[in-house]
């Protein structure tokens, strides 16, 4: 185990920024892991740790700056950032100049890890809505298909062309391919060309805002068939928003309180729950995760830690111990896909498992 | 009528007018003159309220109005026709003329009427916007401007400026006019030999301060008016 | 041909809300001078205005209707009075005030933030008219059919105000040359304060407006229809509101149109491209400006 | 001495984005000289930038290989551009050159070949504060020279008056054309010098963001010279990390408020040369009335003795 | 110097310029004379300051020709023709603000910079040389419009006639052939114009011809060799000066019909 002490962690936050809604979910995640840590000695014995924040704004100028200043700042040891893979991108190669670890959160672009400085808790998205596509191809074997496609992301893109793949092979007919783009806000348009080809079930794939939008554009048009989309639908400010609009639509993902059970799911729940009077969605137990992985390579070492030691401990790493998701394998620093759960937001805003209606 | 006391302006730190004094009685029709830069204009401004001063006092009637802001001068009576005329551009020429009820002063039709009566081509470019008058047109259109207000005191500020001798005529006939009518005036005037020939009382200025001052005979005897302003 | 026809009607509408928030932005631009970076804002604070008077008072939709304009309209008027304001006179130019009202979007745009929690939120959907139209041939929602009355009421009003009556002339007179217009006794303080009124609520209407129809309030509501609501203006020609309005429209259903028959991730560009060929070909835009100042 | 190395490395970052700031700023600036308001710059940059990007990255060439090319891409940009661009009028101009920016994105996004796309591109190489530094040093001797030529006297006029300066013989399309190349050829060089100290750059980096940094720094600097816009971009650049020091919760709206004090007190920016000129015009009246009053009071002596 | 009067420097041919509906210039023909000081008269809005406009290439022409020295000018640009060695002052005076009063006069001074714009960016030893020489010309224009002692102010700063010499400066920066002055003495008192008077005779006789339009009567009988009024538009009279201002139809339309033109 290490020295007893202080030791500090460097975060790139995104507090602010369009994203800001899901970047503050990862910083308060992160907040709650820190103080698991101290309080249970998980970092080792009489080791605190401490975060330090530098909020990027959503900007990767801004990213790079605070990077750079984690890096050249002897007190700190680790680092945690990003949830836009475009800044993670860009700051990933000072951490590794700097020869400082980094473990990123939130950003799924695949092969962004760097032995041994970078590192990332977030598992590449695609196998959890393939298998939830098989679910449904099986059970509501659909006939007609429209897809909302994102227009300027490329991940939630390949991930619906993967979805598609699965649905066609079960015989479905692929009747519409709608691209939106992730700054639109008006989604008449789209959702009147999508029930306009007669759909009898429409997946929509984009970031956040426009997936919300399609679906409540699809509903009040009239569209009520069935609709399957992505783990964007999760935070519960989303069902706050939406209401009972969302209900009833499946979506894949690895947390979600209501049904995750084991135990440091259970924990971290309460604590979170405690902390801020609301249930954690599934980015505030990613940044949980990277905190916690970062703690337990720290407590692996002994002596005085350094940077270059952590981060060979933690490229090393193949189980993350205490993870919300009920076990979350680490494959040179890349964390792979956990158990999948496919669930749905009820009329009465809980989330339960999906069930074929 | 009008009394300026000590009247000091400046631009930023360029002293433009240092402690004019000057009365205008009532219904008399005094003139100023000076040479280029000597700060005629900027005292015209200043008793406006277009120029704020830094020192010194303009009463009105008995009221202090250098402290008022340009429109309530306006209001309060006293209109000037600036240098440089400073028309509004892209309103038309009866636009122009019209935003004068906004001084609450009459500018009822019969003013409109009387200033096309003075200025026929002012009738005939009516639909024109003020911004593609020719200069002397412009001109008119300011003097128009002053006159809709239906001031009690009357500013002008190089009024025959760009305009052709027949207008530079009627201007004058008209100025004398109004003040036999009892309106008070106060004028700027390159053209001294005209201005002394129809005013009641005289000043020049030289280098922000008055120099002269007297009757037009009293200064068409002095040697250095003579010299600079009568040829 | 029901699809067609779908989708006119919400290319119209789409426009209408550019067209709404661009009436203010233009008559800000013409009268005054200012290319008003912050008139975004207006929007994204009325709809956050409205969405809170629903959501914690619960009053009905034409209230917070009213709420959001009237808050769109006095931010306008404390956002002219400190950061325009002082300007003017100054020989700053536009781009002094281009930059503090930059300033102002940071400001009330990070405020709208933290009053939002960077959220997007909606009105209820039983909160507002969200029932739709039967028009026989097709439907239509009764957001879509109200924004694009109101447009059509706020240009006709507003066109009107601005050539044909008296105040329109201050306006344009202040916005000219305000110590001009005061030679002639216009008050410009007044006539600038409620030019700014005019603009901040028109542009709260888009807000609230907008919000509703598309079940997004949030602090960034603004920014979409910024960009939008400028290439209106300027195709319309800035001095002529009958121009922003056909303007707007035209920019609504053309990307509605190319969304659905080109492709969405060329819509932008294509919409640019045509905006470009439109500049280059007719460079003074639909209505043209008059000119009034002499070579 | 550690510390002081320390202090360094961490502002190293703040410095060098003031640096490639400052380059963004000056090459708007190009432009806002003649009058034109535009946000070519942008574009020029991703040009630059891209170019850059692949000169490094695909063909392994050195950075002071790279520098030039890329300005030289930015400046064939321009040059395009402004064929288009020339026949508008401002603010007919202002809005296409946004047109522009939302065109390039898209471009940009659809050309993955060439820029990788959504997902961007990595550059391997990282410019050093020095080399930074020397850039743009040597555009801003070209701007110190440009400011004393001929054609600094032409520009200001164009800017002041075209018509005026038109019929003193300055023809304008050829002052606007050399200003547009030049803001081309330094916004091709913002756009490598962001994507060498980024090392990464998407079509996320040369969108609005920059657009609104570049105006904001340049006329917070000062428009009417060209030392303005290096000191405000470094001005803004540097207020978010210090607004985040001080007020870490409020720092976007601490930042949009000294943007706001400063405009207010300095409407024409930090660097104003017209407010040099009327300081120094007080001055020479007043020296110019001391002067008079002295010849007075001699006059009055030599009066005297003549009297005598 | 050798006598060129009586040849033509310049000419406009059945010129007609319209705007809209009105019709500023109406078949106007006019020539100027080498080495003379012309005269161009006529009521407000009769289109002098239309015509300088047309001439510097300002306006385009809605229909005729102008020809300098018997090029065709009326389709080139005004940089060209100010190439040409034409050169003008403004009514409503038009200085470069936040310029002081000796950049503006070196900016008018452009033409006869004598470098191209490269050499002078690089500075070569020449363009420097060069810009020392059109430094001297500047101040020495300023000297004869009596502002010398004012060069280094803002122009922005000086009164309404100090302004107009500085514009006068500013024309001569170019050393033209031709200069028109847009009413040089609008705002000036009797000495004062009589100065310009003097000012622009040293020009004449240094070989330059000028056009100029005023309203003040006894500058034009004093200075001008020849003279054309306008009215509408349209030409109402040309001749000497006097013939001018004695021909009854110049009386009505310009003079009024009470005032006889050498009053005051
Ligand atoms: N905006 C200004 N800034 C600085 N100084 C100014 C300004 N306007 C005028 N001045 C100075 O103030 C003094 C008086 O100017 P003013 O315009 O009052 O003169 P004037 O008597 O009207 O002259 P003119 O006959 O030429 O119109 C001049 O020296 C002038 O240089
Ligand atoms: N761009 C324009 N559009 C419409 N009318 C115009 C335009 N420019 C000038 N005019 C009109 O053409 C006529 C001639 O104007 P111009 O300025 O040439 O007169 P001017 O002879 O110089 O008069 P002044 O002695 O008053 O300066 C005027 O009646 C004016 O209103
Ligand atoms: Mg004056
Ligand atoms: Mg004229």
């Amino acid at each position: 185990e290490p020295d007893a002490g202080e030791y500090r962690i460097g975060m790139v936050s995104d507090d602010s920024g369009p994203i800001a809604s899901a970047g503050q979910s990862y910083h308060q995640g992160a907040d709650i892991a820190i103080a698991e840590i101290n309080s249970k000695g998980l970092a080792g014995e009489g080791v605190t740790l401490v975060l330090d924040v530098k909020d990027s704004g959503s900007d990767a100028a801004r990213a790079v700056q605070a990077m750079t200043q984690f890096g050249s700042d002897r007190k700190i040891l680790a680092t945690t950032c990003c949830i836009l893979s475009s800044i993670a991108a860009a700051v990933s190669p000072i951490a590794a100049s700097n020869e400082v670890p980094l473990v990123i959160y939130g950003a799924t672009r695949s092969s962004l890890p760097q032995e041994p400085f970078v590192t990332s808790v977030v598992a590449l998205p695609g196998p959890q809505e393939v298998q939830m596509s098989e679910r449904i191809a099986s059970e509501l074997r659909p006939k007609k298909v429209a897809y909302f496609l994102s227009g300027d992301n490329d991940i939630f893109k390949t991930r619906a062309l993967a979805m598609q793949e699965v649905i066609e092979k079960s015989g479905a007919e692929t009747v519409a391919e709608i691209t939106t783009l992730s700054a639109d806000t008006d989604f008449t348009g789209p959702a009147t060309q999508g029930i306009a080809t007669n759909p009898d079930l429409i997946v929509v794939m984009t970031t956040q805002q426009p997936t919300v939008g399609i679906i409540t554009a699809l509903r009040q048009r009239g569209y009520e068939g069935m609709i399957v989309t992505s783990e964007v639908l999760s935070p519960p400010a989303v069902f706050k928003k939406s209401g009972d609009t969302i209900a009833g639509i499946p979506f894949a993902l690895s947390f979600q309180p209501g049904v995750s059970d084991s135990e440091a799911a259970v924990s971290f729940i309460e604590a979170y729950k405690a902390e801020y009077d609301a249930l954690p969605d599934v980015y505030a137990a990613q940044g949980y995760m990277a905190i916690q992985f970062i703690a337990q390579g720290i407590k692996s070492l002994d002596g005085k830690p350094t940077r270059q030691d952590l981060a060979n401990a933690m490229w090393n790493t193949t189980e993350i111990n205490v993870n919300p998701y009920g076990g979350q394998a680490m494959e040179s620093g890349q964390a792979r896909t956990p158990s999948t759960l496919i669930v749905n937001w009820t009329k009465d805003g809980e989330v339960k498992f999906w069930e074929k209606p | 009528m009008l009394t300026v006391t000590n009247l000091t302006a400046s631009y930023g730190a360029i002293r433009a007018v240092q402690g004019i004094s000057l009365t205008v009685d009532v219904g008399s029709l005094s003139v100023v003159l000076g040479s280029n830069g000597a700060g005629k204009s900027t005292t015209l401004r200043s008793i406006a309220g277009l120029h704020r001063p830094i020192g010194g006092s303009v009463m009105l009637d008995g009221h202090n109005i250098s402290k008022l802001s340009l429109h309530n001068v306006v209001r309060a009576g006293l209109a000037l026709v600036p240098e440089g005329r400073m028309v509004v551009a892209p309103l038309t020429v009866e636009e122009n003329l019209l935003l004068s009820r906004f001084s609450g002063r009459k500018g009822d039709g019969d003013t409109l009427a009387r200033v096309f009566d003075l200025f026929p081509r002012l009738k005939e470019r009516r639909t024109q916007p003020s911004g593609l008058l020719s200069g002397g047109e412009q001109q008119m259109l300011a003097i128009g401007r002053a006159l809709m207000t239906e001031p009690r005191v009357l500013l002008l500020d190089e009024p025959s400026m760009g305009l052709a001798p027949s207008v530079v005529d009627l201007v004058f006939e008209a100025i004398v006019a109004l003040n036999k009518q009892g309106q008070t005036i106060l004028v700027v005037e390159q053209n001294a030999a005209l201005a002394l020939s129809v005013c009641d009382y005289g000043y020049v200025i030289k280098r922000g301060e008055i120099v002269v001052k007297g009757s037009p005979e009293e200064l068409r005897e002095n040697p250095e008016v003579l010299e600079a302003y009568l040829g | 041909m029901i699809l067609f026809l779908e989708q006119l009607v919400n290319g119209i509408s789409l426009g209408s809300l550019y067209a709404l928030f661009g009436i203010g932005f233009g008559l800000v631009f013409a009268t005054l001078g200012i290319l008003n970076a912050a008139h975004g804002v207006y929007a994204s604070w009325a709809a956050i205005l409205g969405y809170f008077s629903v959501e914690y008072f619960g009053v009905p939709f034409p209230v917070a209707v009213a709420i959001g304009v009237l808050g769109g309209g006095l931010i306008a008027i404390v956002v002219d009075q400190i950061g325009f304001q002082p300007l003017r006179g100054r020989k700053s130019g536009m781009l002094g005030a281009l930059i503090t009202s930059i300033a102002f979007l940071i400001i009330l745009d990070s405020l709208a933030g933290m009053a939002t929690n960077h959220q997007s939120w909606a009105f209820p959907s039983d909160s507002f008219p969200s029932g739709m139209v039967d028009f026989g041939a097709i439907q239509v929602p009764q957001m879509q059919i109200i924004i694009i009355l109101s447009t059509l009421i706020c240009g006709g009003g507003i066109y009107l105000l601005i050539q044909k009556t008296r105040i329109g002339a201050a306006m344009r007179a202040v916005g000219w040359n305000a110590e001009a217009a005061a030679l002639s006794g216009v008050n410009p303080r007044i006539i600038i304060l409620l030019t700014a009124f005019l603009a901040g609520a028109t542009s709260g209407l888009a807000g609230v407006l907008g919000g509703a129809a598309t079940s997004n309030v949030s602090y960034m509501l603004g920014e979409g229809l910024l960009l939008k609501g400028f290439a209106a203006v300027v195709v319309g020609g800035f001095d002529d509101v009958r121009g922003t309005v056909i303007a707007g429209i035209l920019l609504g259903i053309s990307e509605v149109f190319v969304a659905q028959y080109l492709s969405t991730t060329y819509r932008d560009g294509f919409t640019y491209i045509l905006l470009l060929t439109f500049l280059v070909a007719r460079p003074r835009g639909l209505f043209g400006s008059r000119d009034f100042v002499r070579a | 001495m550690e510390a002081l190395l320390d202090f360094w490395s961490a502002y190293s970052a703040a410095i060098a984005f003031g640096l490639v700031n400052s380059l963004f700023a000056l090459s708007m600036y190009s432009v806002l000289s003649a009058g034109i308001l535009s946000f070519t710059t942008v574009v020029f940059a991703a040009i630059g930038g891209f170019a850059a990007a692949q000169v490094i990255g695909t063909f392994g060439l050195p950075l002071w290989v790279a520098f030039p090319l890329a300005g030289i891409a930015g400046g064939i940009g321009s040059a395009i551009i402004a064929a288009i661009f020339l026949k508008l009028e401002t603010h007919w101009m202002a809005l296409a050159s946004l047109a522009m920016v939302l065109i390039t994105r898209v471009t940009v996004l659809n050309t993955p070949s060439l820029t990788g796309g959504v997902m961007g591109m990595m550059v391997p190489v990282r410019a050093s504060v020095l080399e930074l530094t020397i850039l743009v040093a040597i555009v801003a001797l070209v701007f110190y020279r440009l400011h004393n030529s001929w054609y600094g006297l032409a520009i200001r006029a164009v800017r002041e008056d075209a018509a005026a300066a038109s019929t003193m013989g300055v023809s304008l399309r050829h002052i606007q054309l050399i200003a547009f190349l030049i803001s081309g050829v330094v916004g091709g060089l913002a756009g490598a010098a962001m994507a060498t100290t980024l090392q990464y750059i998407s079509a996320d980096t040369f969108y609005l963001g920059v657009a609104f940094t570049m105006i904001a720094g340049t006329v917070l600097g000062g428009s009417f010279h060209w030392f303005g816009p290096i000191v405000g971009a470094f001005v803004f650049t540097a207020l978010p990390s210090v607004t985040q020091a001080v007020l870490p919760e409020l720092q976007d709206i601490a930042k949009g408020v000294v943007l706001l004090v400063i405009m207010i007190y300095l409407p024409r920016g930090l660097i104003d040369p017209r407010a040099r000129g009327l300081r120094k015009a007080a001055r020479q009246r007043q020296d110019a009335a001391v002067r008079e009053q002295d010849n007075a009071s001699k006059l009055v002596k030599n009066a005297g003795q003549a009297h005598d | 110097m050798t006598d060129t009067s009586g040849q033509t420097i310049h000419e406009l041919k059945n010129v007609v310029k319209k705007f809209g509906g009105v019709t500023a210039v109406n078949n106007l023909s006019m020539s100027i004379a080498k080495g003379t000081v012309h005269g161009l008269i006529g009521p407000n809005g009769a289109g002098k300051t239309t015509v300088i406009n047309l001439i510097t290439g300002l306006f385009d022409v809605s229909g005729g020709t102008i020809l300098f020295n018997g090029t065709r000018t009326d389709t080139l640009e005004p940089h060209q023709i100010a190439g040409l060695g034409i050169s003008r002052t403004y009514q409503n005076v038009r200085l470069f603000s936040g310029m002081s009063v000796l950049e503006q006069v070196l900016t008018g001074c452009y033409l006869g910079r004598g470098t191209n714009l490269f050499a002078s960016f690089l500075g070569t030893s020449d363009a420097r040389r060069k810009w020392k020489t059109s430094r001297q010309t500047a101040m020495h224009l300023l000297e004869r419009v009596g502002m010398a002692d004012r060069a280094d102010e803002l122009a922005e700063t000086l009164s309404y006639g100090e302004q107009r010499r500085i514009e006068i400066a500013r024309a001569l920066g170019s050393d033209p052939k031709l200069l028109l002055l847009d009413e040089p003495t609008a705002g000036m008192n009797h000495s004062e114009a009589s100065d310009i008077g003097k000012l622009v005779h040293e020009l004449r006789d240094s070989g330059l011809t000028i056009l100029m339009v005023e309203h003040n009567i006894s500058l034009v009988t004093e200075f001008c060799e020849s003279c054309t009024v306008i009215n509408f538009g349209q030409l109402l009279a040309e001749g000497t000066p006097r013939a001018c201002i004695d021909n009854p139809d110049v009386q009505i339309a310009y003079f009024g019909k009470k005032r006889d033109a050498h009053g005051h």
